[in-house]
């Protein structure tokens, strides 16, 4: 094959190319043409159909994420906000933090394990280019039916992967979620999350200025890992009849991936870098394009020089490749040679491949030809944009008047007993342990909560007791039932889970997972849940920094439920006064705080005992999520609490469960007044907390809620070995723990 | 009773990062001239009764199914004299 | 002056920084030692810490066990110098011969992260000797390939000479600690040479060294604590 | 360019639990007729230049001292053909 260089293209216009087939549209291709002038060349081609992919351009979503700029809130915490790799916060003393959420769930549907691993492996690279230490991973995810055989297929390679790598990478797993269902058995959401830690005179950006400065590619050599994979990927349903259509897997190296974080570490030390950006989707076609475009636009790059694995591939593959475990950074010339010491010092492979140049084109060569010239930023940031129709669904009605409320409840308190151990033992609601305990949670020395708390939390710095909190959460019932509320249920269940670990809830990183955008329906969802979104994170005063949008989670025409995944990220100014969930000292008082409605749409109890999906779901109030978020951050600070335990699927019963097998202690219930014992254990309202107080505690804990306008409700007391229900029904702890521990091992193992 | 065995290896074209570290360690311990090294899976299976080729055709099934896993392993199967 | 203790960074080790920090706690000089570097640095004592060192390729500590710095500790440690491995650093000690015995995957073929209850046989080690014979600890354990095995005949001697260290405590619930985390033979979490100043263990006593941190005790100090008076006297 | 394979097993007392899982997955997938798996390692090295006796020798010692553990492994060294 003759290399097809630009001087080429630009004499033969006629020639057919494949941009059908790399997933561009007529227009699109069009649309290339006219910018350059001329047809594009094959390398070009892979560049412009890679980087203007769904994934990389976020071509629909687009339009709909600019609220989360245009109405961000004050906030004099955001330090770096969307459109960088990740947002950076103040959190005080000196420090940033940056943190962010990422999807890779159709490589994870294909081949779990590697999928899963190069999911944190990516997350990880962004953190690092923020210029940060990454101190912790979170992992949210979501499986088909939990005895579907293919679950048994995906499940345990997704956590083995998740384990795998970031166990190797030495960064404690903190956090996550485990969640079943069935809409997503062609479609398991992996996401992950990563927290970095940095001074604030490190943050970096990823931007190639000062002509002369020279481009290094270090890390890993590129081979032929996920060759197209991200148009492909990510641009049309995954159809599992088309095997000739897989990609080759991108394979991870955690090891390698270690070696490049302290690398890049020691080097950001030594302030070598002027810019740096991670390669991740799109590959060297994202890393050197972006770059250029964020800065002042000139970059040429000698496109042989690049180490590779595979010494076959053609220009087009290489700056295609996805492979793992690489870095680009800018460097000034006379740093070069530090540069590469630092490299050569962890068995790192570094090049440098090109320099910053004074025009405003990216020129790419291949043994001295020319086979890129082309304006950055039309690579980059000027994709096109989308203004997808959409509209609320014709069975959006229907779903809705299916009230979840009026489903037959029990008979008596026997049968509320035995829905209760029903619910604790069904899958979404039962203990995960048999997946988090694959994952470290102690390395680095640093984790003060991890699973199963209400927030993953770890101390950021030794002398001062400074420690930063994150939880995850999404609910896709609620958020198929209403995506407006559904978004801002999500979000405030992580910002309840912050609040209630006794951090202040800062900032939010999200990760959107829906189906098709070209489905009217789908995209509606989209668009409410952005809405949504957006319009809490103003009210609750915590911006989102970044996140991650995956489209096409669907099998054939069905779509996963709306799953908008909210990561909240909080600062404590000292890990001492961290609040844990576990019910420990006999006598204290259980507080239930907030009011409970009856609110049974999307919730655990209708879909364990009714498989029944219908309703609204349970209301949000903001203001309130903000004032139970105020009372349990200064009861933790001030001593007034000793547990606290949010309350979200699965209710009440639910949370005193967690927190008595946590601690190992009982506890005694009184159903409140004006409640009945089953909406008191199973009504799933926002906005709640319980929490346990020390009898010495209780009456300054009782005058700061009512002064402060918060219900708080005396529960009952922790005490005995049974959860009792007063005049209800008891349920020994053994018992209690045999239903919630046995059924995830009773299924995987 | 007879062996039959399987290998199951890395795709050529997939990263085999252990392979690799295997082969950067080597010089260090004084073992030169070995110019790539792959490192992939054996099975060992003891199969009840003779191997006739219905059986291998099932042991073949069962490592395309099973014992490897098709998106990035290739795998031989062999009956051992 | 105080004891210097070196802790070894081999390309994948993870724990470096927190058994730096535990020195740093039991009040020693806590020394960074590097793979390629020969030169200890006049450390009186070494730590190798837990991870994934060549990223656990070929098998645990293979790799590891032939770089340079180890060339001068194997030789130190058969001249008395004390060494403690946790985890990766335990297995680098049995495939460097120190210590007998191997390390296998475990037996439910998963990483396996925990809180570990465990009992000091051997309160009489360099690196025990702040513990009482019998002590129950509860320590963090964490690994993938931490099921301690030997022939039978090194296992009796092992025994019979008192140089099973630690082993997993037998009797409680599984969710409180209790029970063989692995499969390891004659339940052994950790052992000795018969000089008993080389000692090796899977779980990470290193964690455990501040309340609030992992799991929240400090049972692991002691192994600092006992190391640092040792020196010390020996001063 | 020739290759050479070096097979490494667990020696045969030793408990092999990725083996016995293998084997106790076969009959759920409905593989009946194997009365015992047992899982290895196989090292596919490509060697410069020609495989004469002394290199087959340095092989050997390599797999002795590295490749293998012999505290619980056995190993075999072959000349593909
Ligand atoms: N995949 C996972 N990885 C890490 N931690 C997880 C994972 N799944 C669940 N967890 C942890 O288990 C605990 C219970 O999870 P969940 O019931 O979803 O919490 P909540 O309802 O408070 O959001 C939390 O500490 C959560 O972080
Ligand atoms: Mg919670």
């Amino acid at each position: 094959m003759t290399l097809d260089t630009v001087k080429h293209a630009s004499g033969t216009p006629d020639a057919e190319q494949p941009w059908r087939e790399l997933g561009l549209k007529e227009d699109e291709y069009a649309r290339i043409r006219e910018i350059l002038g001329r047809r594009p060349t094959g390398a070009e081609l892979a560049m412009y159909s890679v980087m203007w992919s769904e994934h990389c351009s976020y071509k629909s979503s687009k339009v709909h994420l600019r609220q989360f700029g245009e109405k961000a809130p004050e906030n004099d915490a955001l330090l770096v906000g969307i459109g960088e790799n990740a947002g950076v916060v103040d959190v005080g003393q000196g420090y940033a933090v940056t943190f962010k959420v990422e999807s890779h769930n159709h490589p994870s549907y294909i081949e779990p394990y590697q999928g899963a691993a190069t999911g944190v492996g990516g997350i990880v690279r962004d953190i690092l280019a923020m210029g940060a230490r990454p101190v912790a991973v979170v992992d949210p995810l979501r499986f088909g039916a939990p005895d579907h055989p293919d679950t048994r297929r995906v499940l345990p390679g997704v956590v083995a992967g998740i384990g795998g790598y970031g166990n190797c990478l030495g960064l404690p797993n903190i956090g996550g979620e485990v969640v079943f269902d069935s809409c997503y058995q062609g479609n398991p959401l992996v996401n992950a999350g990563c927290i970095g830690v940095m001074k604030h005179e490190d943050i970096h950006l990823a931007k190639a200025s000062g002509p002369g400065n020279k481009v290094i590619l270090y890390g890993a050599r590129t081979g032929g890992d996920g060759i197209g994979g991200v148009s492909v990927l990510a641009s049309e349903t995954f159809d599992d009849s088309k095997p000739a259509k897989r990609p080759a897997v991108q394979v991870g190296d955690p090891f390698q991936e270690k070696l490049l974080i302290e690398c890049t570490l020691e080097i950001f030390r030594e302030k070598l870098v002027a810019g740096i950006q991670d390669l991740g989707g799109a590959g060297l076609s994202c890393a050197t394009s972006e770059l250029a475009s964020a800065g002042s636009g000139g970059m040429r790059v000698e496109l042989d020089r690049v180490h590779l694995r595979d010494a076959t591939l053609s220009p087009e593959e290489i700056l295609m490749s996805e492979s793992q475990e690489r870095m680009c950074a800018i460097v000034e010339p006379d740093k070069v040679e530090r540069f590469l010491a630092i490299c050569e010092k962890w068995d790192v492979i570094a090049t440098v491949i090109g320099e910053v140049t004074e025009g405003e084109r990216l020129e790419i060569y291949w043994h001295g030809e020319q086979i890129v010239d082309v304006p950055p930023r039309t690579v980059a940031h000027e994709g096109p944009v989308y203004e997808r129709p959409y509209a609320r669904p014709s069975w959006q009605d229907a779903l809705q008047a299916d009230d979840a409320n009026a489903l037959p409840r029990p008979a008596d308190a026997e049968e509320l007993r035995a829905q209760v151990l029903r619910l604790v033992a069904s899958p979404n609601q039962a203990s995960k342990a048999w997946i988090t305990d694959q994952y470290d949670r102690f390395v680095q020395g640093n984790t003060v909560l991890a699973q199963p708390e209400d927030a993953g939390m770890v101390r950021i710095d030794e002398e001062s007791n400074l420690g930063v909190a994150m939880a995850t959460d999404g609910n896709g019932r609620y958020a198929k039932l209403d995506p407006y509320t559904g978004a801002q249920l999500a979000l405030a269940e992580a910002y309840r889970n912050v609040a209630a670990s006794g951090a202040r809830p800062l900032a939010v990183s999200d990760c959107l997972n829906f189906g098709s955008p070209e489905d009217p329906d789908v995209m509606w969802q989209f668009a409410e849940a952005t809405r949504g979104l957006a319009d809490a994170c103003q009210t609750l005063g915590t911006p989102v920094t970044g996140g991650n949008v995956s489209l096409y989670n669907q099998t054939g025409e069905t779509a996963i439920h709306p799953t908008p995944v909210v990561a909240v990220l909080g600062v404590i100014d000292d890990v001492t006064r961290r609040t844990p969930i576990a019910f420990a000292e006999e006598g204290q008082l259980l507080y239930l705080l907030g009011d409970t409605r009856e609110e049974f749409g999307g919730s655990a109890w209708s879909q364990v005992v009714h498989d029944h999906l219908g309703g609204l779901p349970p209301a949000v109030d903001l203001d309130r999520e903000r004032l139970l978020a105020e009372i349990l951050i200064s009861a933790s600070r001030d001593g007034m609490i000793d547990a606290a335990h949010d309350l979200s699927d699965g209710g009440l019963v639910q949370a005193v469960a967690e927190s008595c097998l946590r601690g190992g202690k009982g506890a005694r219930l009184v159903v409140p007044d004006g409640l009945d014992a089953f909406t008191f254990l199973l009504s799933e309202s926002a906005g709640r907390a319980v929490v346990a107080v020390p009898r010495s505690e209780e009456l300054r804990f009782t005058d700061m809620c009512g002064a402060r306008g918060l219900p708080a409700t005396r529960i009952g007391v922790v005490d005995g070995d049974a959860v009792e229900v007063q005049g209800a029904f008891g349920i020994p702890l053994d018992e209690l723990r045999a239903a919630h521990e046995e059924t995830i091992p009773g299924l995987l193992a | 009773m007879a062996r039959v065995v399987v290998d199951v290896m890395l795709k050529p074209e997939i990263l085999d990062p252990q392979g690799q570290a295997v082969q950067r360690a080597l010089p260090r311990l004084g073992f030169d001239g070995i110019a790539d090294v792959r490192q992939g899976k054996r099975f060992e299976l003891e199969v009840d009764g003779t191997v006739d080729d219905a059986a291998l055709a099932r042991i073949h099934e069962m490592a395309e199914t099973f014992l490897a896993n098709t998106v990035i392993e290739d795998f031989v199967v062999r009956v051992e004299s | 002056m105080t004891s210097r203790i070196g802790v070894v960074t081999f390309p994948g080790t993870l724990d470096d920084q927190d058994a730096l920090r535990a020195v740093r706690v039991a009040g020693a000089e806590a020394v960074p030692l590097w793979h390629r570097d020969r030169d200890l640095h006049q450390v009186d004592a070494v730590v190798l810490a837990g991870g994934f060192s060549y990223g656990d390729y070929l098998r645990a500590g293979a790799i590891s066990r032939f770089s340079p710095v180890m060339e001068t500790i194997i030789e130190q440690a058969k001249g008395g110098m004390p060494v403690l491995g946790i985890c990766n650093g335990f297995q680098i000690l049995t495939e460097a011969h120190l210590l007998p015995g191997a390390m296998l995957r475990n037996n439910h073929l998963h990483f396996i992260c925990r809180d570990q209850r465990l009992t000091v046989e051997n309160a009489a080690t360099a690196w025990t000797a702040d513990y009482e014979q019998g002590q129950e600890i509860s320590v963090p354990l964490k690994n993938m390939d931490g099921r301690y095995t030997a022939d039978e005949r090194t296992l009796d001697e092992l025994e019979a000479e008192g140089r099973v260290a630690f082993r997993y405590t037998a009797g409680g619930n599984a969710a409180d600690g209790y029970g063989n985390p692995n499969g390891s033979l004659r339940d052994i979490a950790g052992i000795t040479n018969a000089a008993g100043n080389v000692v090796g263990l899977m779980p990470h006593p290193e964690h455990a060294v501040e309340p609030l941190i992992g799991t929240g005790g400090t049972d692991g100090l002691g192994f600092f604590t006992s190391i640092l008076k040792k020196l010390v006297s020996a001063s």
